[in-house]
């Protein structure tokens, strides 16, 4: 009887899965992610994810610093394109206060943001195959990110967390350096993006990992927010840049490329033509560039130059205004959305006139799309778990904010 | 041929009698007394090999090699028991969670 | 000189050899992906970095021994030392070189020539599995527990379509013999002349086996971090590591003996030399045929992307194993129209 | 971006379905920017949503994002909740808001609706403490379960307080 | 990596007698572990990208011995901590540091690990001294991959000129205990 | 003693001490480990027997294997949690009792082989035990068994597919 | 179909002979090869170093003026723009006679910058009235101590007989200021022997 009973017990208790815990220091969750995984075998059965391992405040410190010191932590965000998050937040306080940017300004603005969707991509594309073993098309590519570090350098002073630009405009224009830079990238680019092409992507090693691996319907990824390439990768054609063209995006032709299956492969390909349609974008704007003005004409909000403060008694006061804060900020709400890296970057900001913004929400695509990631590799084996995110390029500042 | 009779001319067969008697044995204890269905069939390896051991020694000791060519086939139904009964092992393991003996008596579960 | 002596000393010379290569394989292989990938690679630790090995050799020696409270401590050690003993044991059948004549007697550079060489060699790759397997086991880590299955799993598949390789030689040599086939080679074609179709499967299985990537699944940094010596510090991680540079040059020199002619060269009796001289160049022409394809294993290394657990296991059982035994039938059909048997 | 007339046409729009469906719902509407804006009353505020999620004139498919407000000096409304809903095929967008007390931090969960809303809930929750109702999993999301207050509400302070290398006098600050 | 660099004239201490091989001895596993540092890349933002940049070709970390990255705390000798550590992950950056075998070092990057940076809020840990000891600091938010070879370079030499047995000293001892680490 | 003698003992000794810890050896790794040392002892053996390519065959086969499956059914399924509990003492007095009846049975009746010494080799040509003399045997004499044994062989492939297979409903 | 601009991307169905491997490896293999041969691309920092933009955000520097007097006047306005919040000073008032120290009646007798807090943003620069104070590309150099990282005047302010940092992110001004030969910080070597031989 007696064992009778104790057959029962086993036999009716819940299967024993083995429990690993992929994370928050595990190599390939590249930031910090944890994510307890019952396994069967090989095979995924339940994720649970923990985020909020570096949650560093965003929210409340922006309520904390003037608009002009919002830039520096925007930086932070996605910080593999930083220049995007710092425009996107200056076309957001440039929309607070009505202020219209001329047009050589905003053609900057297109070839910095384009720059660093490429750097974007590539971090994600190489981190991708990296993922599967190919190491060395990382380290091919990544080259090209090192010239786009130059041209960051050479325009704004920094590499990664450029700080890039003003409320109003660009800070200064562009040298004849940053030019011949931009010159020998657009050269360089396109041969080092064929070259990594042909050295993985028609791989049938690489191929069989990817496709089909961590796919995501078309409805499953608008029911989860999914927005930009990962979007795109499932068959929406959605891009803010086209469905609410920012910064003169209206005026250059390119495609949106899409996907199928929103697998792996899809994902990649599409950040893939994204970089191609980015160099066409940057071709455009270099053609186009019209001149003019860098900045728009708000004395209250673009730091007056400095021969100006040092000479002027009214550049001085404005100067001052600017740096302590106390300019006249309209009343109100705004958001301002851009394509970001990873996706619908947007800035909702509401304003009591004050000096620093009184409430300031990030729409940060990573943390949305995130949350569909456990019900992306469930069934999964444990090396797809691992290609599915970092083809998500999920980014641990923009997660976690 | 020298070889052979150089090399075991001084142990009496016997002496290979009563280690595979022992290893036999041993196995049969095993089996007997515990009740991990997979230390059962290491067990009977363990007496399968006893028997093989003997096999060769015969086969050795008469200078016959179709007692060795018949450890070749005790070897080839040892490995096809063990790959059915190791798979058997572990669907009853999956559906019963245990490979106790004492508790898999009941041919169903 | 006692014959024994001689032979321990050129046992000795060979096991030094072995270890020597493998240790700057280390060096090799950082310094090779570096230059496949646009970089320089260790050049500070002595000139063109060529101490690196042994900084590190050092470095692992001094590091603190951690076995992690929970495992099982013998076990945790015997890992890596079975890893490292099957890894030398292979190199004793290899036939390094021809005889040489030291002081009237001749020895052959070849540690033991077993008449049942390729079985030896078969059993004693079969058993390098288990420490991995002890090894991953006894970390009590579920990483390298999965890293320990992963190895098992995919030994065992390879080993077959291997050995299914080697039947196919061994039918058009007619031997086991080490020694014999390299012999076979001096006087004919090398023998991928006559298996190309065999020497790819076990090129491919030589991967397999010696855990290279696209292969590198047990211990691949990305999803397993390190697989199964995730758990193991200081000089029990060297020897697992070493023990992988060991067996990559081992199968080299194996797929080299099988294949390529082993010290074997194209006219090598035009060239006018005798005995000892021969032996010698016998000797670099060989060591020069087992580095170049070490470099092809890091070569590969640093190329493809790796496979994915059940993609590898249908490579292995769906591809391969029947590839091999095609080989096998090939081969007979065509030895029985050219009426060698 | 969309031209105000319309935004204009588009809050009108909105505003008549609305008005059609649940007559007392709608609290105020307004026009910020290039955004029209609807307070919900909190009672309706669920059917609201998922009429405007599947109504096929309004089509509201695609939830943006949501955030939670703080205004102590609001009285009733202290806190709010803002949702910006995106209709994809038609490109049009508008936000919703929602006020209550903070004695009644308690609003409909929209999971159902949208997966996606499980962790911004979740977020919200953690920053300001609203509750929300029908969330499968409210517990904190980006702090650690042992923190006992909500960090995004106006009364606490942003320092970690740890800090000794800043002069906190210098400059009336 | 050679004990050619102990010349006659400024001869250690125990020259004569068995101390001559123990100092000589330190000498040459400070250089060899000087030159085969194992980093573990403990990164969570954006010092972790720029620490890929200096992994990448242009910058080549491998150069000094140390692009072999072992995410296993066992077997890294190195812990670079890059990026913020909040709160709710110093548990786990403790947990990580007392994994490593001895010797180990370890090398805060960037001003977040280092101080906090800019995010002097409730969530964040206000420089990761707080809770494990840090050998070398690097400033930048993030720094120049030059700034990071300086670090390691810095490491180098601390690596050098520790001796043998100075894990075993009272004073790294005491420096543990500080931070309850026994 | 001859050297071949010592060998012998040490060989048996080896061999019985580790089946020994098959038995009692508490998790079932340990008794993995010590069959595959029990093997290695037996394929010593073979060897003093001159059976060269059995041995090897014996150690690819059993240890390369067998064991390998056995180990990874352990691994994957972790049965090394805690010793099982022991057959009920009763039952366990009966076993060594009926085992050493067994065993004075199988030497007595075995007993008799003594008569059989290797010097007894007369008729026997060319060595035995070579891969040569053991493949004719295999294939003249043997070669109807050979042909059934892959056939078993299948079968056990087939089997064992099947069984391990999900879903089996 | 939301726009008219989506455009598929290539999933083409392996063909037989990418499903044998070996023409994407051999592809792979020859990328890989070439690379080999190739120019490396690594700057070999410690020895050679990478040439840095010259608006490069590295160490800041407190500058002086004309005659050697410094420019900061303690005003504030860096601390204020300093998102990082790490610089702190003690504003003082001049005294008779040290008109050739500081420039204006005020002065920062204790000027720091937490050098581990920075973030390198570039504000303080931007928000400074008075060109007192810029970043220069320099970098900072790591060290082994946390209190070592709180640069005082000692660090920050521009030595009076060194070499100024030149940088562009500096204005017009100050970039002549620092051309002038007539002060004794932009003379060069040369310059020196050139006044030592003229005084003979």
């Amino acid at each position: 009887m007696n064992k009778q009973e104790e057959f029962n017990q086993t036999s009716n208790s819940e299967k024993v899965y083995n429990i690993i815990n992929l994370g928050p220091t595990h190599p390939a969750t590249h930031g910090i992610f944890q994510n307890i995984l019952k396994m069967d075998g090989e095979i995924i059965m339940e994720a649970e994810p923990t985020v909020g391992y570096i949650h560093r405040a965003f929210e409340k410190l922006a309520e904390h610093r003037p608009y002009n010191q919002v830039t520096p932590i925007t930086d932070r965000l996605n910080y593999c394109s930083s220049p995007i998050n710092n425009m996107g937040w200056h076309m957001t306080v440039e929309k607070l206060i009505g202020c219209e940017v001329p047009k050589r300004a905003q053609y900057m603005r297109v070839i910095i943001m384009e720059l660093s969707r490429i750097s974007d991509h590539v971090i994600c594309t190489t981190i991708i195959g990296q993922d599967t073993g190919a190491t060395t098309g990382f380290l091919y590519f990544f080259q090209m990110r090192e010239k786009i570090y130059e041209i960051f350098e050479e325009i704004c002073g920094a590499r990664l967390t450029t700080n890039i630009g003003r409320i109003g405009g660009m800070e200064r224009d562009f040298n004849e350096t940053v030019w011949k830079k931009l010159d020998i990238f657009l050269k360089e680019f396109p041969e080092f993006l064929s070259e990594f092409q042909r050295l993985i992507e028609r791989n049938r090693i690489f191929m069989d990992r990817t496709i089909d691996c961590g796919p995501i319907s078309a409805e499953k990824a608008l029911a989860y927010g999914f927005t930009g390439p990962n979007l795109r990768a499932a068959g929406v054609d959605y891009d803010v840049r086209v469905a609410m063209p920012y910064s003169s995006y209206e005026d250059f032709e390119f495609k949106i490329p899409i996907g199928q299956n929103g697998d792996t492969y899809d994902r990649f390909m599409v950040r893939i033509e994204e970089m191609w349609e980015s160099i066409s974008i940057i071709k455009q704007a270099i053609e186009k560039m019209p001149e003019g003005p860098i900045h728009a004409d708000v004395p209250e909000f673009y730091l007056p130059d400095k021969e100006d403060v040092y000479s002027k008694m009214e550049a001085l006061i404005y100067h001052f205004k600017i740096v302590m804060g106390e300019t006249d900020v309209p009343k109100g709400e705004v958001y301002h959305s851009v394509e970001g890296g990873n996706g619908e970057l947007g800035f909702y900001l509401v304003s009591d006139g004050g000096r620093t913004p009184f409430r300031l929400h990030f729409r940060r695509p990573c943390f949305i799309y995130y949350q569909a990631y456990p019900e992306m590799i469930v069934n999964g084996l444990l090396s797809d778990a691992i290609l599915t995110l970092s083809s998500l390029n999920v980014i641990a500042g923009e997660l976690d904010a | 041929m020298q070889d052979v009779q150089v090399l075991i001319s001084g142990i009496p067969l016997n002496n290979y009698i009563y280690i595979c008697a022992a290893l036999f044995g041993i196995g049969a204890l095993g089996v007997m007394i515990r009740r991990n269905a997979i230390v059962l069939f290491m067990c009977i390896e363990l007496m399968l090999n006893a028997v093989n051991l003997l096999l060769v020694a015969f086969s050795s000791y008469l200078g016959d090699n179709s007692g060795q060519v018949f450890v070749f086939f005790i070897m080839a139904v040892a490995a096809a028991e063990v790959a059915v009964g190791l798979a058997i092992l572990i669907m009853v393991y999956r559906n019963a969670q245990t490979s106790d003996t004492e508790v898999l008596n009941q041919l169903k579960w | 000189m006692d014959p024994l002596l001689i032979k321990a000393i050129i046992v000795l010379i060979i096991f030094a050899i072995t270890l020597l290569v493998a240790t700057y394989s280390t060096w090799g292989e950082r310094k090779v992906a570096a230059f496949l990938q646009d970089r320089v690679g260790p050049n500070r630790a002595g000139p063109g970095g060529l101490l690196q090995p042994l900084a590190d050799a050092v470095k692992m020696f001094m590091k603190e021994e951690i076995i992690p409270s929970v495992s099982n401590k013998w076990l945790f050690i015997l890992g890596p030392c079975i890893s490292m003993l099957t890894a030398l044991m292979t190199g004793v059948v290899i036939p390094w070189g021809g005889d040489i004549t030291l002081g009237g007697q001749t020895f052959n550079l070849q540690i033991v020539d077993l008449n049942i060489g390729i079985l030896y060699l078969f059993g004693v790759v079969s058993l390098g599995v288990y420490g991995i397997m002890i090894g991953g086991w006894a970390s009590n880590n579920k990483y390298s527990l999965l890293g320990a299955i992963r190895a098992s799993s995919q030994m065992i598949s390879y080993e077959i379509a291997m050995g299914l390789a080697i039947i196919a030689l061994v039918m058009t040599t007619g031997t086991l013999s080490l020694k014999e086939i390299v012999q076979q080679q001096d006087a004919g074609f090398a023998n991928i002349v006559y298996q190309p179709l065999g020497f790819v499967i076990f090129l491919i299985c030589a991967f397999a086996e010696t855990n290279r990537a696209p292969f590198d699944l047990p211990e691949c940094e990305t999803e397993l971090i390190g697989g199964y010596h995730t758990e193991y510090s200081s000089m029990k991680l060297g020897f697992f590591l070493f023990a992988e540079y060991i067996n990559m040059f081992i199968s080299s020199a194996v797929i080299v003996s099988f294949y390529f002619g082993g010290y074997n060269f194209p006219f090598q009796h035009e060239l006018g030399l005798e005995g000892n001289w021969l032996t010698i160049v016998q000797t670099i022409v060989f060591f020069m045929k087992v580095l170049g394809f070490v470099f092809f294993f890091f070569w590969v290394r640093w190329t493809l992307p790796r496979f994915r657990y059940d993609q590898l296991m249908n490579l292995g059982w769906k591809v391969l194993l029947p590839l091999a035994l095609v080989n096998i039938f090939i081969t007979g059909l065509t030895m029985w129209f050219l009426g060698k048997i | 971006m969309v031209s105000n007339e319309m935004t204009l046409q588009l809050k009108e729009k909105v505003e008549n379905l609305i008005n059609a469906k649940f007559p007392n719902a709608l609290i105020s509407t307004s026009l910020e920017y290039d955004f029209p804006v609807f307070e919900l009353d909190k009672s309706q505020f669920l059917e609201v949503m998922t009429f405007l999620k599947n109504d096929s004139q309004a089509n509201f498919g695609f939830l943006t994002t949501l955030c939670g407000l703080h205004f102590p000096e609001n009285g009733d409304k202290e806190f709010g909740m803002m949702y910006q809903l995106h209709n994809l095929n038609s490109n049009e967008r508008i936000r919703i808001k929602v006020f209550m007390p903070k004695e009644d931090m308690k609003i409909n969960s929209l999971t159902q609706l949208w997966p996606t809303a499980n962790w911004m809930e979740r977020q919200e929750y953690d920053f300001f403490g609203f509750k929300f109702i029908g969330h499968p999993n409210l517990v904190r999301i980006l702090n650690m379960d042992e923190m006992n207050y909500f960090p995004m509400r106006k009364e606490y302070p942003l320092e970690d307080g740890s800090r000794d290398d800043k002069n906190d006098k210098m400059f009336g600050r | 990596m050679s004990t050619i660099d102990i010349k006659p004239e400024n001869k250690p201490e125990g020259l004569e007698g068995a101390g001559f091989f123990a100092t000589s001895l330190e000498k040459v596993v400070g250089l060899a572990r000087a030159n085969s540092l194992w980093p573990l890349p403990f990164a969570t933002s954006c010092c972790g990208i720029e620490f890929m940049a200096t992994m990448a070709s242009h910058y080549d970390l491998s150069r000094f011995g140390s692009e072999r990255l072992s995410f296993s705390p066992r077997q890294a000798d190195l812990l670079m901590v890059m990026g913020t550590i909040s709160k709710k992950l110093a548990p786990v950056l403790r947990q990580v540091y007392e994994q490593m075998a001895e010797p180990k070092w370890v090398l805060s990057m960037g001003a977040c690990a280092s101080s906090g940076g800019i995010f002097d809020t409730y969530s964040v840990l206000q420089g990761i001294d707080r809770v494990i000891p840090v050998d070398v600091y690097i400033p930048g938010c993030p720094p120049r991959p030059e700034q990071v070879l300086d670090g390691i370079l810095k490491i180098q030499e601390l690596s050098k000129s520790e001796g043998l047995r100075m894990r075993n000293s009272p004073e790294y001892k005491a420096k543990l205990a500080l931070y309850g680490i026994e | 003693m001859s050297i071949s003698q010592y060998i012998f003992w040490f060989l048996s000794f080896v061999a019985l001490i580790s089946a020994l810890m098959v038995v009692f050896s508490k998790s079932p790794v340990y008794s993995v480990l010590s069959l595959i040392m029990t093997f290695f002892a037996i394929a010593g053996h073979y060897l003093l027997l001159s059976a060269q390519f059995l041995a090897a065959v014996h150690i690819i086969v059993y240890a390369g294997a067998i064991m390998v499956l056995f180990l990874y059914v352990i691994m994957m399924l972790n049965l090394n949690k805690e010793a099982e509990p022991h057959k009920k003492p009763y039952i366990q007095i009966i076993s060594f009792v009926a085992i050493g009846l067994l065993m004075v049975t199988l030497i007595g009746t075995l007993k008799e082989a003594e008569a059989i010494a290797p010097s007894n080799i007369a008729n026997n040509v060319g060595g035995i035990g070579t891969v040569e003399q053991l493949g004719k045997v295999l294939f003249n004499q043997f070669l109807l068994p050979f042909e059934i044994s892959s056939i078993l062989f299948l079968s056990a492939m087939v089997g064992a597919v099947y069984l391990s297979k999900k879903n089996l409903q | 179909m939301l726009t008219n601009r989506s455009k598929q991307v290539v999933k083409r169905e392996m063909t037989w002979f990418e499903k044998a491997y070996f023409p994407a490896i051999l592809s792979g293999l020859s990328i890989t090869i070439k690379h080999f041969f190739m120019k490396k691309a690594t700057v070999k920092y410690p020895e050679v170093k990478r040439e840095f933009a010259p608006v490069y955000r590295g160490q800041h520097v407190l500058k002086r003026d004309e005659s050697g007097a410094e420019r900061c006047t303690a005003c504030g306005l860096c601390a204020v723009a300093c998102p990082a919040e790490a610089i702190t000073m003690t504003a003082n008032e001049r005294k008779k006679g040290e008109e050739n120290l500081y420039r204006e009646e005020k002065y920062a007798s204790v000027y720091e910058i937490n050098m581990l807090r920075c973030i390198f943003c570039g504000l303080c620069e931007e928000a400074c009235p008075k060109e007192a104070i810029f970043l220069t590309d320099r970098i900072v150099p790591s060290t082994f101590e946390r209190d070592e990282f709180i640069y005082g005047k000692d660090k920050l302010v521009e030595p009076i007989d060194q070499r100024v940092d030149v940088s562009k992110r500096q204005t017009p001004a100050v970039l002549e200021f620092k051309k002038d030969k007539h002060f004794k910080h932009n003379k060069t070597y040369l310059d020196k022997m050139l006044g030592k031989a003229k005084k003979h």
